[in-house]
């Protein structure tokens, strides 16, 4: 299957990425009892993000919400644009100033600072809506605040195009 | 529907009037050509912008009918677009912009513009530093102060800093350095506040230039590490009420000189807080004026979640510190607005879904929702009716 | 029942006015029947049109598609959005030059010219998108051509925000 | 996913060090801190332009593979941008657009960008008159000359002129006036044609500098009344293939001084054209040139059915002016187009749905749909696959 997402299915996504997945398949539920509820929403990828609940989120895969780097992004993944979980799709630039998380890899234990990278200068890409908030705080507290546009690197770099999550450190020794 | 045979030349022959006059030409006896127009602005007792982020692009906001669910006019906010900053004693309301030269590229231009109330016509522009926040909106990103002579934009570059505009002057004044601070939240005609990363709030008083005369940090307004604020304040009259991310309302009294910092109340007890009853969404609170009631838009949820959405709406009485109704929402909802009028609308929409929903906000009724209210619904501004 | 759309519905709305309504049903069967074939159009739209057919068309309606004046139609209709059939949406323009079309109107008979006055100085309404072509040209013969963005007044006049069908003349006696 | 207990102050501890340089900091032996970097632009043997009309607004064109369905990267084209002009010869595209300063207002620039195909960003942009043909995408609203020196841009405000843009000397050079005319199909490298209202043909020749220097009217090409041609030619090498509402193909050969009107013939017979089979759609044509074939989407339809979708393609061989094949689409379908290649992919999109569905363009094979390829489908544009 295509991997492509567009805005007239970032609506599902986001319904999945703005809701924890424990309370997903209870939402579902309501969606599917209500009927017209929620009309507009694909309700075949809310049921496949309410499968992914139960048959394990995808923490390996770097076009999906679950992704275990991405626990405090916000925005369009790259991976899903061209690009990946560390780089700009061609023709945008990463963002020189970032906002931080940290994001524990199950699969070696350790926690990770993950500087999320936005990058700049096209157009929102429009695929893979993910917003995690692990540690996520208001904009009084930027480097920790993912709803901020982190593309301030002058000219043309103004416009968001999508987000990274890149590696910088290990958190706990 | 039937094809008209061959129109295409008594058209061509007719463009050139149309063109020059729309003159009538009335073969017929009784036709009288129309005018083409523009509407004027309809009343209403329940108008509402619903902002739209279409995507994380050029924003809008559309105006609704929320009685009839009809859409009445639609203005542009520009790259980013989070609200409009509405008066409440001109036919006017301005609008923080950014615009790029070349769409998505290009030389960063960033604007306050004035439309006209009645119109909706951009009537003037002033220009400002091209470094004002961009992001997912809230609404203490830029305020009138409570005169309107000035305009706040907070700047973020990642320095800190307001910008001041003259309104009265049509001019940008100065920015002021808010180092360590974010957001503007007015506390009367010639004073604001941000709120610190250290916790504390500070005070920053204008002269009547427009320029820093005074400023006081406050410290120790809150724990950031403990239990943060949300920046999503909303005021009441003198009062304005910030509420953390365990759900206490910290109230900030502006009416003297100084500011008086009230003691916290709870929005919820003891074992709603071991249920993991949180206050979140993009605009999780709304005020009723006349009725002196706080709406709270709530979801259980752990930590983090202070962006989930919910489906309960809590209502406070102010005066007592009590919740006096809950109501339940039918779809998910990350913003809550309430209209002022005594016979008080609740909106309700969800960042992940087009609709705008209504519940009649005295008796919780789901009244309508109005479908394809914007592609992605941001945060919500009722306007005080105007039906004579 | 609200009569606003947006842009997630513009899809079943290009459908259903795209296409005659004579063929609609035989579409609307082989959408329903294809399961996946077009995953993402609301397809209770698509009923709601087909339905539409079968229980004969809002001719009479400025909100529909189907209304006589919109013959050669391409565009938002203003009356979805604060305007009318024959007037701007408040804080838009009409444009001055506009292509035409010539519609029967069902109740007396008549054919009409209709001038298409494009609204201008907004972004797209983005509401009840319509496209019919009876007499429509290409651009090489542009005042009977609907493809064309006819905001050309000037300042502030270049964008696009939604299409009125103004009577201007009776095409026969 | 656990929350890391209170990750915030590490966090921040860490921000100046991450602001400074992204400097590693490996903390366990084995770790190398990454950098953000820019990725590069992926070779493909099917890559594929699918422009993006995102509801009438600014638009986007999006690179895909249709081999892997992945999205490779983006570019941006303006206020209701059409459509790229891809190369034949050098590492470079053009694209020209239309910006308003302020977003949706504002005063107009219309530029011709260049874009470097590889890193696919911007390189230079060259002002135009501000008047460019707006609307619904056809690919003859600007085009390359045959040796890329010059472009051009097809003006309408509502007088219709041509812009001559010098790749050159990277300079607009002038208008040339073509009055009752539209469009621009390139004839050379130094001449172009376009269709005029009369039924005629405008033939216009440039010097080395870009200037007119000769013009012929070829007078009857087709009857506008009776039969209009579609403006959705399509170029075979030496020939330009105009097909008229009904069905009939215009041929025009470019290759001799002067221009060679060929006979026109029939895609459809007269059973066919009895049960109303009609090309129509925003982008019917496509060429695929190695084996001279004309691929059509036709559909049943009646009198201005022109811009109807289809579900049927219907494959001509150019030498023989005979059908070859017929291909049924399980998807209502506007534009196609067919990869340049020897194992060729027949793309199909439709205004109405988001998806890119792609063909086996010799069997006719449905072998997948790109789901969410563009919001609004507008044009196609293969590239020639890079594959070493």
């Amino acid at each position: 299957m295509s991997r492509i997402d567009a805005l007239t299915q970032a609506a599902a996504r986001r319904l999945a990425s703005r809701t924890s997945r424990r309370s997903l398949l209870g939402m579902l539920g309501r969606l599917l009892v209500g009927g017209a509820a929620l009309p507009l929403l694909p309700v075949s990828r809310v049921a496949r993000a309410a499968g992914g609940a139960s048959g394990g989120a995808k923490i390996d895969d770097p076009e999906s919400c679950d992704y275990w780097r991405y626990c405090a992004i916000d925005g369009y993944l790259c991976s899903c644009c061209g690009g990946s979980a560390s780089t700009c799709p061609p023709g945008t630039s990463p963002a020189p100033m970032t906002w931080v998380g940290t994001c524990r890899n199950p699969a070696d234990g350790k926690a990770y600072i993950v500087s999320y990278n936005d990058c700049c200068g096209k157009a929102s890409c429009g695929h893979c809506m993910c917003n995690r908030n692990e540690g996520d705080r208001p904009p009084y507290l930027p480097w920790v605040s993912n709803d901020i546009n982190w593309c301030l690197g002058g000219e043309n770099k103004i416009a968001y195009h999508c987000s990274t999550a890149v590696l910088v450190g290990v958190a706990d020794k | 529907m039937a094809r008209v045979g061959a129109p295409r030349l008594a058209a061509l022959a007719l463009a050139l009037v149309v063109v020059a006059n729309f003159a009538p030409r009335a073969t017929a006896a009784d036709f009288v050509a129309e005018q083409a127009t523009t509407a004027k602005l309809a009343d209403g007792r329940h108008r509402v912008w619903i902002h739209d982020l279409v995507g994380i692009g050029y924003a809008k906001a559309t105006l609704l009918d929320a009685d009839s669910g009809r859409q009445l006019a639609q203005v542009d906010t520009g790259y980013l677009g989070m609200e409009l900053e509405l008066s409440a004693k001109s036919p006017r309301f301005y609008s923080a912009e950014t615009y790029l030269s070349r769409g998505f590229r290009g030389t960063r231009t960033d604007v306050v513009t004035t439309f006209d109330a009645t119109t909706l016509r951009p009537t003037g522009e002033i220009e400002i530093p091209a470094k004002r926040l961009l992001g997912l909106p809230t609404s203490a990103h830029a305020s009138l102060l409570d005169d309107e002579r000035f305009l706040l934009a907070y700047n973020f570059s990642p320095a800190s800093t307001v910008s001041v505009v003259d309104l009265e002057r049509g001019a940008f004044v100065g920015e002021i350095e808010v180092a360590g601070c974010a957001l503007v939240y007015p506390l009367g005609p010639r004073r604001f506040a941000s709120l610190c990363g250290d916790g504390s709030l500070l005070e920053v008083t204008l002269d009547d230039a427009g320029r820093e005369q005074a400023r006081k940090a406050h410290p120790n307004f809150f724990d950031p590490s403990l239990d943060p604020l949300l920046e999503k304040a909303v005021r009441a009259g003198d009062q304005w009420l910030f509420v953390s991310f365990a759900g206490d309302v910290h109230p900030v009294d502006v009416s003297a000189s100084g500011l008086t910092f009230g003691a916290k109340w709870p929005l919820t007890d003891a074992a709603e807080r071991a249920s993991k009853w949180l206050p979140g969404g993009l605009q999780p609170f709304a005020l009723h004026a006349s009725s002196g009631r706080l709406y709270t838009l709530v979801h259980q949820g752990g930590a983090d979640t202070h962006k989930d959405p919910g489906q309960s709406v809590w209502v406070y009485d102010l005066a007592t510190k009590k919740r006096v109704q809950k109501i339940a929402l039918d779809e998910l909802s990350t913003s809550i607005a309430v209209s002022p009028d005594d016979a008080p609308l609740l909106y309700s929409a969800f960042l992940g879904a087009p609709a705008l929903v209504v519940y009649d906000a005295r008796t919780g009724t789901r009244l309508r929702a109005i479908e394809n209210a914007a592609s992605w619904p941001g945060l919500l501004q009722p306007i005080a009716g105007d039906v004579k």
